[in-house]
């Protein structure tokens, strides 16, 4: 019996059909489906598909201009390397959305929209594989385009993709979902929809993604009227950091060699080549420019109803 | 596909189940097993853990030492007509004046001088006896409120505004409404982040979720992890592997220990398949040791533990059922250093207190699967650089460390703002996937 | 001639009269004008004025009951230990506030309201000694505490507290002021006031100090429509933190001896004392508990006007 | 009382002054020296410096490489114009998709599926060279956003709210509206900090505002500083001294280099009367040196500097005029090295980017006057943590280490939120005070 590709199968070889990542640089990463015959084109060069299939997970491999490598897909590295089709909802706040959903193997999960389908693939592996998500938007091509991606990742049987405008004509199951998240520009309008696909005896988690404040407003007034009780809004804002070694120079030694371009060595004033000075590792907040905001993350609990 | 696991339709409180008990705009979590007899106290409110039994899991009315179901629909009704008022866009200067009092600023010093009481405080005082008295004569809080709103001296020269405020701070200090709920990872990780942060390393809530995804935590995995976290880590990674896969816990002693974290979320069998518990000892020696029968575990830890719930375990030899628990432990450990030493793990957690994560690195990062995870958590920053360093040095890719903050904001009409004052404490978390050259 | 005390002379010695910041520790200090024949009384025991005059500012006294530093008065210190009277603006609000109206010596400007009078010292202090702070309050009680203050800290001169509600009666001058500053209710009233405050020849800058959003939303429009450019709202969250030693246990270590009571030494299986571990100094955030909002800092700018 | 300072009466640009220059609604902020015939450029603006000579300070207008003042009511005007359809509360899809495209997340790897060009920047792709040759031909910034919405095929489909936005888009990329500003502190430490933070030891503008208040600086204190922030340390404490008191200032070499934040300031002479230069030799010979009048000070800085105003000096013995300067900076140094060795200093601030703080508190913390603020600024949290444990060994009270975050809000109707993306580097603050025991 073939078994298909999938995101969920941990073999330590690649085989055809894999959707690996070719891990480049901490920037530049490339999902990619390994295919006979087929050889993947990059800015560091040409990598042919044949060399891939049989390898290692995580094994360096020579491309004509420099190593990659070649990494097992997990959620993180999904959302950071897909291709983007609009706004995307990167891992901190994937990680909080699953975390405020409660979700787990068997959880059914409603979303709205599927968008670039970062986080659908996040919830999908989290559910799998008694759960279920069933992802919506208005868009045929985002539902369809994340339908094959599942097809692809093997997620295909915990997952349900419905172009649907939920804010209008509610979740495509009733009375079921453990667990559901918004991420749509006017949510008051889909949470009492969110109220009825929430499973009456177990009761479930809403969790609603907005930029703005007035539609987070709107939405804890909706959410209220709907029954939902420990309303809550968060926000997240991570910061990166890299390690660099740094200087503890002395006055004397500022005063002989400067501060500037410190990796070289430096003449002193007698022509004498001057050592480094001592170094320390340390972290800084880098990139400089980095997302400050992406969005408030509003999310109440609905109780089970009492029969 | 494996079968599908029959969904929770049970959503009655059983006895002896761990249950999460909150106030309705209280400020604690309590995790509390219920037992028959037992008293439930969560902030000065009483009632007995046989009341609920048989109950579904939800909100309660507290009356004379028992907790009653409640409907939802009556409490979101009460709220309405608190919230009503303060709808309007009325902004006057009690807004401001009653957020300072909201603040507690630990780097104020309140001189004598200001240590007079406010009048509203003194009125309260000169109430706080009457209250009490028709607290013990069983006057449920809603009634309480009214009454004290009934009888407040300058209820009737308030605004529109600031009555509601008046009603709702009230409210909240006589609410005899309470959550009863199933335990979660979530609600554990705020529960046990604000009773001790210390004890957990001061993982926040919001950090724990984003180690599970970095590490890529999912159903059939296997994960090494090492935490100080009481269980906390462990717990979450077991949940998330829902029955396959395997998570190995490196533990001091000869049991694992000082894990309520994992005890509380009433676990099925099933799930707790994938908790593999391994001692350090035998990391140490890379090898599956015997137990030492004629000595009993450290258990200093029991002792300053300070938690509610400890490993129920108790050796004694003669015991067949220990004898048999213990050959299961051996049989869990045995899977759990083949899982080491075969090099199939796919995630390393590190969430450590004490220990120089470099410590575990240096006995576990040899043995991970290539492409696997490693995910550290610490309190201190500067014991990531050294690890950073560590790792970089071994061509570990994908180096990143984050922090993160996290804000609560308070959505009200017309008082939007993020909570003027909050558990801040937290940490760190350094990420790299294993490569190999090969 | 005798010289009156002031936060603004540098005597090397303390004389009778001036303010001095008796210091406990971090968490605890107190605000007293040294006077013959009076004694302080503290937590940590009684000290008589007679023996702080004549010492050095930063000297370390014996109190009945431990030490305490007499530290001589700065902006800062005195915005920490003053006596609460009203919701206070922190040292860090106060910087930014300073740096938002570009405030120094010569400069002019309009504060309301002066609650209590943390900012109006600060800013006092940088516009003295060719400027002036005019501060305004609908409270007659807090108005003139601060005036008696500016009094006893030799701030008089270069001060005007007035009672005066500037969002229906505007601000005691009138095109002279290089930058205004509210913290108010309801900034959008006094905004147009604040233009005119401002002199029309050098133009000037606005600061707003509101907790809400919705302040702040009407603030804007309000400046936009007053003629104001160059609008932006900040926020500013510090954090402190504080030093620690901590463990670098090994593995090993942790086994033998475990993690509690890192202070102490312990006895390992064997009965013999274990030396404690590895420590390095590091930072942590503390108290746990802080303050993660004060309000937002909207400031903007009144150009001169075209003659 | 000293006499009153004169107001600041001029607000007419002068030949020779430093002025900031930013367009409206521009991202940049340049700081220029106006000087006959000099072409001034931002963000694709050109004019030259003459045309602003005479004008007050403010909002001007650029067309044919001329600028004129404007009046700021017709620009509000305008503003009101583009905004009006905005502050009503239609919320469409596009704001999301909109700000998507605003975030610049340099950790995304676009991959080159994705990097199709958008509908739109075609459709201005082919409007470029219509766009170029209007500018050529001195269509006024106005007028060619007027054109280009007249022109765009798409425009009439759009609802009234993404309309408001494409207006106000391209008003902001062909705008020619500039303000033409007498520098200030702030704007200095914003300008620099956005073109080169790391120069600039990444100092915040919000952190400079908090080391300035917690080292107290104000008119006729004393203060020492040692910075590696292009002077911006040194010269926002000029300002607040305001003529009197002092501000040693440590530098490398024999003339204070690297320096051009003082300078771009304009200080008057009284102003700068208390800025006093010493060099970190004389420091570390704890006493004045003559100046080796064989040799040339170390002029590297200047080589590296890459900022656009350098100090003016250049020695030639012969001449009389630098002969008389070099005596001027001589007594200033005198006065500088009398102010530490005779105790008499209230702050010591810090501002490394290279040089480890211990290295200066060693020389100057045993110097400072009893209840002196010392205030240490680094890039590194490691740095200042020993720096911490230098100062508590010698019994500094009121340590405290301090980060904050500054983050900009967008408030617009119905689409208020903290920005998106933002320039976030910067450093921690150490500060403490000096006691003495006996």
């Amino acid at each position: 019996m073939t078994v298909e590709p999938s995101f969920m199968l941990y073999e330590e070889r690649i085989r055809e059909g894999d959707t690996v990542i070719v891990y480049v640089t901490y920037g530049q990463m490339v999902p990619t489906v390994v295919k006979r015959g087929q050889t993947l084109m990059m800015k560091y060069g040409a990598l042919r598909h044949e060399f891939i299939i049989g390898k290692k997970w995580g094994q360096r491999l020579s491309a004509t201009a420099g190593y990659v490598y070649i990494l097992r897909p997990t959620s993180d590295l999904w959302t950071r390397s897909l291709p983007r089709r609009t706004q995307i909802l990167y891992t901190a706040d994937c990680a909080q959305i699953l975390s405020l959903l409660d979700a787990k193997p068997g959880s059914v999960i409603c979303e709205s929209g599927t968008g670039s389908g970062s986080l659908s693939h996040a919830i999908a592996l989290t559910v799998a594989p008694s759960g279920h998500l069933y992802t919506h938007d208005i868009d045929e091509t985002r539902t369809s385009k994340v339908q094959e991606e599942f097809q692809t990742h093997g997620l295909s049987s915990v997952t349900t993709a419905v172009v649907r405008n939920v804010c209008t004509s509610g979740f495509h199951v009733e009375n079921s979902a453990d667990g559901v998240f918004l991420d749509v520009p006017a949510p008051w309008e889909a949470i009492p929809f969110a109220a009825k696909s929430i499973s009456r005896v177990r009761g479930g988690r809403l969790v609603s993604f907005s930029p703005c404040l007035e539609q987070v407003q709107r939405a804890c007034l909706a959410m209220a009227s709907a029954g939902f009780v420990s309303i809550e809004t968060i926000e997240l804002v991570p910061e990166q950091k890299k390690i660099v070694t740094q200087h503890r120079q002395s006055l004397e030694e500022f005063e002989e060699i400067g501060d500037a371009y410190p990796k070289e060595r430096k003449r002193n004033a007698d022509g004498e080549l001057v050592e480094n000075t001592e170094r320390v590792s340390t972290a800084i907040v880098y990139p400089y420019s980095q997302p400050t905001h992406t969005g408030y993350l509003t999310h109440a609990t609905l109780l089970p109803v009492l029969e | 596909m494996e079968a599908e696991t029959p969904p929770q339709t049970s959503s009655c409180i059983n006895s002896g189940e761990y249950l999460i008990v909150q106030k309705i705009d209280g400020e604690q979590s309590r995790i509390v097993r219920f037992t028959p007899k037992q008293k439930i106290l969560i902030e000065k409110l009483k009632f007995t853990a046989d009341s609920a039994f048989g109950k579904p899991h939800g909100l309660f009315e507290v009356s004379n030492n028992q907790c009653f179901p409640m409907s939802v629909d009556r409490l979101i009704e009460e709220l309405q007509l608190q919230e009503a008022p303060v709808a309007t866009s009325v902004i006057d200067t009690e807004v401001i004046t009653f957020e300072t009092v909201e603040v507690s600023d630990p780097r104020v010093v309140i001189a004598p001088s200001a240590l007079k009481l406010e009048p509203e405080q003194k009125r309260q005082k000169l109430e706080m006896d009457a209250v009490l008295e028709m607290k013990k004569q069983g006057v449920s809080g809603q009634d309480l409120v009214a009454k004290l709103v009934e009888g407040s001296a300058s209820f009737q020269t308030r605004t529109v505004f600031s009555q509601s405020k008046y009603i709702k701070r009230k409210a909240k200090k006589h609410s005899d409404r309470v959550l009863i709920l199933r335990p979660t990872i979530r609600l554990l990780a705020k529960a046990y982040y604000l009773k001790d942060p210390d004890r957990l390393a001061m993982l926040r809530a919001d950090q724990l979720a984003l180690i599970l995804q970095m590490a890529g935590v999912h159903h059939g995995k296997n994960v090494i992890v090492f935490e100080q976290t009481l269980g906390l880590i462990t717990s979450a990674v077991i949940e998330r592997l829902g029955g396959k896969g395997g998570c190995v816990h490196i533990h001091r002693g000869a049991v694992a220990q000082s894990i309520p974290c994992v005890h509380s979320m009433n676990y099925d069998e099933k799930t707790l398949s994938t908790f593999l518990p391994v001692r350090i000892k035998c990391i140490l020696a890379e090898k599956q040791l015997p137990y030492e029968t004629n000595r009993r575990p450290f258990d200093d830890e029991a002792e300053n533990g300070g938690v509610e719930h400890k490993a129920a375990e108790k050796i004694e030899d003669q015991d067949l059922e220990v004898l048999a628990r213990r050959n299961e432990r051996l049989d869990k450990e045995k899977r759990g250093l083949e899982m080491i030493s075969e090099q199939k793990a796919h995630s390393l957690i590190i969430g450590s207190r004490t220990v120089d994560p470099i410590s575990v690195l240096e006995l576990v990062y040899p043995k991970l699967a290539p492409s696997a995870s490693i995910v550290i958590y610490s309190p201190h920053q500067n014991i990531l650089v050294s690890a950073y360093d560590w790792l970089a040095k071994r061509q570990t890719i994908n180096l990143v460390l984050t922090d993160q903050m996290c804000r609560v904001m308070q959505v009200l009409p017309d008082r939007t703002h993020p909570l003027m004052a909050q558990h801040v404490a937290g940490g760190h978390v350094l990420s790299g996937i294993k490569v190999v050259d090969q």
